[in-house]
């Protein structure tokens, strides 16, 4: 089946109207991973942009047509270990045990809980949608917001000039966990973002899957709306998130790129970077560069 | 009842052997109490611990300080001032050490003395020098306090068999004097 | 009320007239589509269909009018148009 | 028959979380807790216990593994003391407010700082409001038993809410005394397999589970739980009861009493003191002191009409608590029997605290602590606080 016929054909298990923004990669990136996933499926839904838009419900009503639960910002994966071992010990592991959290409840406060439970193989997928920031209480900075980013807690101002650090590279360091998938897609590639979920569903029964999937944020970003399709694809091809996948210890793209794009093509149509000078900018696409030097080291050597 | 303190150093078996009285009495029908004192136990700092043995349910959870009986693994914690602390006069001293009676400086308040020197027992038997099993035997003849088959079934199966061998070495070879603990 | 002993949700689906959100509206040239099917996989709620002979077809109900099939469509087949207007085309 | 053995507070709870069949067990090891952990281990490696053992990083991952697992339609157990309960609170309070049912052995210990590892209730007083039933018990024995009666209470359709065995850190945790195991067969008899009736994620029956709650229903829950916690202090008299005539252990319900019947003064006690406290209670009444103990075990839900009951017709009372309650200059017993029994001018009371941070809570403190009440019985009005303190050598 192709993907379209995938995306086509496949029941959409979230509610049509949900309070997301327009344009919101993040509610594209649920409605996807629950087609796909089918309605033998569990998933937890942290605080964030998602659980925020009411997928998860408004006093008795449910956000979707599969079980859900808001677990704690900082308890994703934990909550999930849960109710995986008690789905194996009932043997219905046929069940798929999901979780989608935003960068905040992934890289930070839940980075523990997702950390211990990939290196304890927990059998579920989790997916990342990262907008690079704390979207829902106002875009503040997270672990993975790019360097030299505006946020509301890296203001731009007469001495400071957006975030200071670079971002933490949650995918490669899933991967040394040796988890059973890691992947990183962008909802600009659909072909290999519609594959990876299934591969990541495929893993999750024998291992801990891992997705990261940048979700462009109209609101946080500062873009059009009708632009997070062509931003999350400018975005691997500037090499700014690349696309690759590891599975069974072995690295590779699954987007080759061979000829970037500049940097400052993306980020271009980001009001977050719009102060950034030319050394800056210089120093992002640095940045880029040497990441993509040590994935195609990566790619090239561990396979 | 009888309460007991228990003396020795961090990796002499302190706890272990005084859990092994209390499994003991408990399994012959009676009522016994251990409750270790809470430091940070370490190899070779100071550890001690209270024991109760009685013939009823033990409701009392505190420390001891008023002991009848003191189980000392250890001669260097002689010079201690917690360790004859609050000894009952007449009471009995379980310890292990390789001095004469001449050679330790003990209070007046003891009444009988029980000596045995644990570590040369305890390298025949079980290859190093742990004391609590060897000790375990002389507090068993000195005390009369626990069934003394008992006490080497739960030894064997707790520490192995060469440590029955040695705690029956131990009961044999413990010289026990009374000093009669004049007041 | 002690319906529920803790909070859970099995009414119904929690659902929000997002067509209401909408300023602009998609509308599809049928005869410029070469179902390429872009639009339905970049909607990012859900809001355009193929039927049984592959034809793409855009569904109002719930379209918040964020424009990302007009603007991912290769052949530009799909307008934004103020809502209100160009309804009959 | 059942097994007579030499165990551990710690050991205690292992065996007592292991007889009550728990699906899922995930505990983080932390001082003086860790024991129940290890043995809890050792009899999963032994396969002698079929639940799935989840090996988490932390207590609050801890207590969110077990929360998914009940979740799930299952019956878990954790462990845990101080620090690690103080980690574990984002996920406890929510154990409570969703209702769902388990038991957590709580080591109590105390809350640094100053660092400490010792033992002391702060830990446990701490969350009393956080939705939790909870028992302190007085031996070892009583660990184990309650463990067994917490699932049947917690796990009653009319109550639903999770329950803490809260024990002495070390002064039970590390404690060996005879503890009678029960047969299997028996606690199978006495405690049925959990079904879950609510708040389940299944996809057999899809529903959200917590989804955004209004304050006015909000409202709601909260008088529900609150209610259920009412209805908890029946059933605990209950299973008490059902559990004293099928293994012959009374624990006395939500309270127990000693020597109370002609008492013209009180002590209270909580954990482990009680044992010391109802011998003192025997030495005082040798001198002639007309003295009783009411040893409170429930804080939560706390047992208000079973304290009046029991200080009517007292001249005096003293708790003795072994925490503190910041900002009213007292132990948290105190405070709660103070609320309970009202005019609080018009008789003698006082608050007594100590055993904080490891400290002996002794023979001598306790019989000293009643001398003064036995001297004070005629003397209404407002008491200093009577601390067990020993000066620093």
């Amino acid at each position: 089946m192709s993907y379209l016929d995938v995306l086509s054909e496949s029941k959409d298990l979230v509610t049509p109207g949900m309070s997301a923004c327009q344009g919101c990669g993040g509610e594209l990136i649920l409605r996807k991973v629950l087609q796909i996933s089918g309605e033998n499926t569990i998933i937890g839904i942290p605080p964030g942009c998602m659980a925020g838009a009411g997928v998860v419900g408004w006093n008795f009503s449910n956000g979707l047509k599969i079980p859900v639960h808001i677990p704690l910002l900082d308890n994703t994966a934990s909550l999930l270990s849960g109710v995986t071992a008690m789905y194996q010990k009932m043997g219905r592991e046929d069940v798929n045990i999901i979780g989608l959290a935003g960068d905040g409840a992934t890289a930070d406060c839940g980075f523990q809980s997702l950390s211990a439970a990939a290196e304890r193989g927990e059998h579920m997928l989790y997916v990342c949608y990262d907008n690079e920031g704390y979207m829902n209480t106002g875009f503040q900075r997270s672990s993975t917001t790019f360097k030299g980013s505006q946020t509301s807690t890296t203001p731009v101002g007469k001495v400071k000039k957006g975030k200071k650090e670079n971002r933490k590279n949650i995918p490669m360091i899933m991967a040394m966990h040796g988890a059973a998938y890691v992947a990183t897609a962008s909802p600009g590639h659909m072909k290999d973002m519609v594959e990876k979920i299934e591969k990541g569903i495929a893993a999750s029964k024998h291992g801990f899957a891992y997705l990261h999937i940048i979700s462009p944020c109209p609101t946080g970003w500062v873009s059009k709306p009708e632009c997070g399709i062509d931003l999350a694809k400018k975005a691997v091809k500037s090499n700014y998130f690349p696309l690759f996948e590891v599975e069974e210890g072995v690295w590779r793209r699954t987007v080759p790129n061979p000829k970037p794009i500049p940097v400052t093509d993306f980020i271009a149509g980001l009001r977050k970077f719009k102060h950034l000078g030319e050394d800056e900018l210089a120093e992002i696409q640095e940045y880029v560069d040497k990441n993509n030097e040590l994935l195609e080291k990566l790619t090239r050597e561990v396979s | 009842m009888k309460e007991i303190r228990l003396h020795g150093r961090g990796g002499q078996g302190v706890v272990k052997a005084a859990q092994t009285i209390v499994s003991t009495v408990v399994d012959d029908g009676s009522y016994g109490q251990f409750i270790p004192f809470f430091g940070v136990e370490r190899k070779g700092s100071p550890v001690y611990g209270f024991l109760r043995l009685n013939d009823e349910d033990i409701r009392i959870k505190t420390q001891v300080y008023y002991p009848e009986i003191l189980l000392i693994l250890d001669d260097t914690l002689l010079d201690m001032p917690q360790t004859f602390a609050g000894l009952q006069e007449g009471g009995t001293v379980v310890l292990n050490t390789s001095k004469s009676i001449e050679e330790l400086n003990l209070p007046k308040t003891v009444g009988t003395l029980a000596l045995l020197d644990a570590e040369p027992i305890a390298l025949s038997h079980i290859k190093r020098n742990i004391p609590n099993t060897a000790m375990l035997g002389a507090f068993a003849k000195a005390t009369g306090l626990v069934n003394w088959d008992k006490l080497k079934d739960h030894i064997a199966a707790t520490f192995g068999e060469p440590n029955r061998l040695a705690a029956d070495e131990a009961y044999e070879k413990v010289r026990i004097i009374n000093l009669g603990g004049a007041a | 009320m002690r319906k529920y002993i803790s909070p859970i949700g099995k009414e119904g689906l929690y659902v929000l007239d997002t067509a209401s959100w909408r300023t602009y509206r998609p509308v599809m040239d049928k005869e410029a589509c070469i179902e390429c099917g872009a639009c339905m996989s970049f909607c990012p709620v859900n809001s355009i269909y193929r039927d049984q002979e592959k034809k793409y077809y855009i569904s109002y109900d719930y379209c918040k009018g964020c424009g990302i099939c007009a603007n991912e469509c290769p052949k530009d087949a799909i307008t934004m148009m103020l809502e209100g207007e160009g309804e009959n085309e | 028959m059942s097994k007579i053995q030499a165990l551990t507070g710690n050991y205690s709870a292992s065996y007592g979380a292991a007889l009550c069949k728990p699906d899922v067990i995930a505990a983080y090891p932390i001082t003086p807790q860790s024991s129940v952990v290890e043995k809890l281990a050792q009899f999963s490696a032994d396969g002698e216990i079929s639940a799935s053992m989840v090996e988490v990083e932390s207590e609050h991952s801890a207590m969110s593994v077990v929360q998914g697992a009940v979740m799930a339609g299952g019956r878990a157990f954790t462990a845990t003391s101080a620090q690690g309960l103080a980690l574990m609170y984002e996920p406890y309070f929510r154990m409570s407010t969703l209702r769902l049912p388990m038991v957590m052995a709580l080591a109590t210990r105390e809350m640094t700082s100053p660092e400490t590892v010792w033992s002391g209730q702060q830990d446990a007083v701490s969350v009393r409001d956080a939705g939790w039933m909870q028992v302190f018990v007085e031996n070892n024995q009583e660990i184990l038993d309650m463990i067994i009666q917490g699932y049947k209470i917690a796990e009653d359709p009319n109550i639903l809410l999770p329950l803490n065995v809260c024990y002495d850190g070390f002064y039970l945790s590390h404690l060996s005394e005879r503890v009678e195991i029960p047969e299997q067969a028996e606690v199978d008899a006495f405690l049925p397999p959990y079904k879950s009736r609510h708040a389940i994620l299944d996809p057999k029956e899809p529903m959200a589970v917590d989804p955004l709650t209004p304050g006015n229903i909000l409202i709601e829950y909260r008088k529900s739980h609150l209610e259920a916690m009412q209805e908890a202090l029946a059933k605990i008299e209950e299973v008490n009861k059902e559990f004293a005539d099928q293994f012959g252990r009374n624990y006395g319900g939500a309270i127990d009493t000693y020597c109370m019947d002609d008492a013209e003064i009180a002590i209270l006690t909580i954990g482990s003191m009680t044992g010391t406290g109802r011998e003192a209670v025997d030495e005082a009444r040798k001198k002639g002191i007309k003295v009783g103990l009411i040893k409170v075990r429930f804080l939560r839900p706390f047992p208000v009409e079973r304290i009046r009951e029991a200080l009517k017709g007292v001249k005096a009372w003293a708790s003795i608590d072994r925490s503190v309650v910041f900002g009213w200059n007292s132990g948290p017993v105190f405070m709660e029997t103070r609320a309970a029994v009202g005019n609080a001018d018009s008789t003698c009371n006082f608050s007594a605290i100590g055993g904080l941070g490891g400290a002996d809570i002794s023979l001598d403190d306790i019989t000293g602590c009643i001398e003064t009440l036995d001297k004070l019985k005629t003397e209404p009005g407002k008491k200093d606080t009577l601390w067990f303190s020993k000066p620093v050598e």
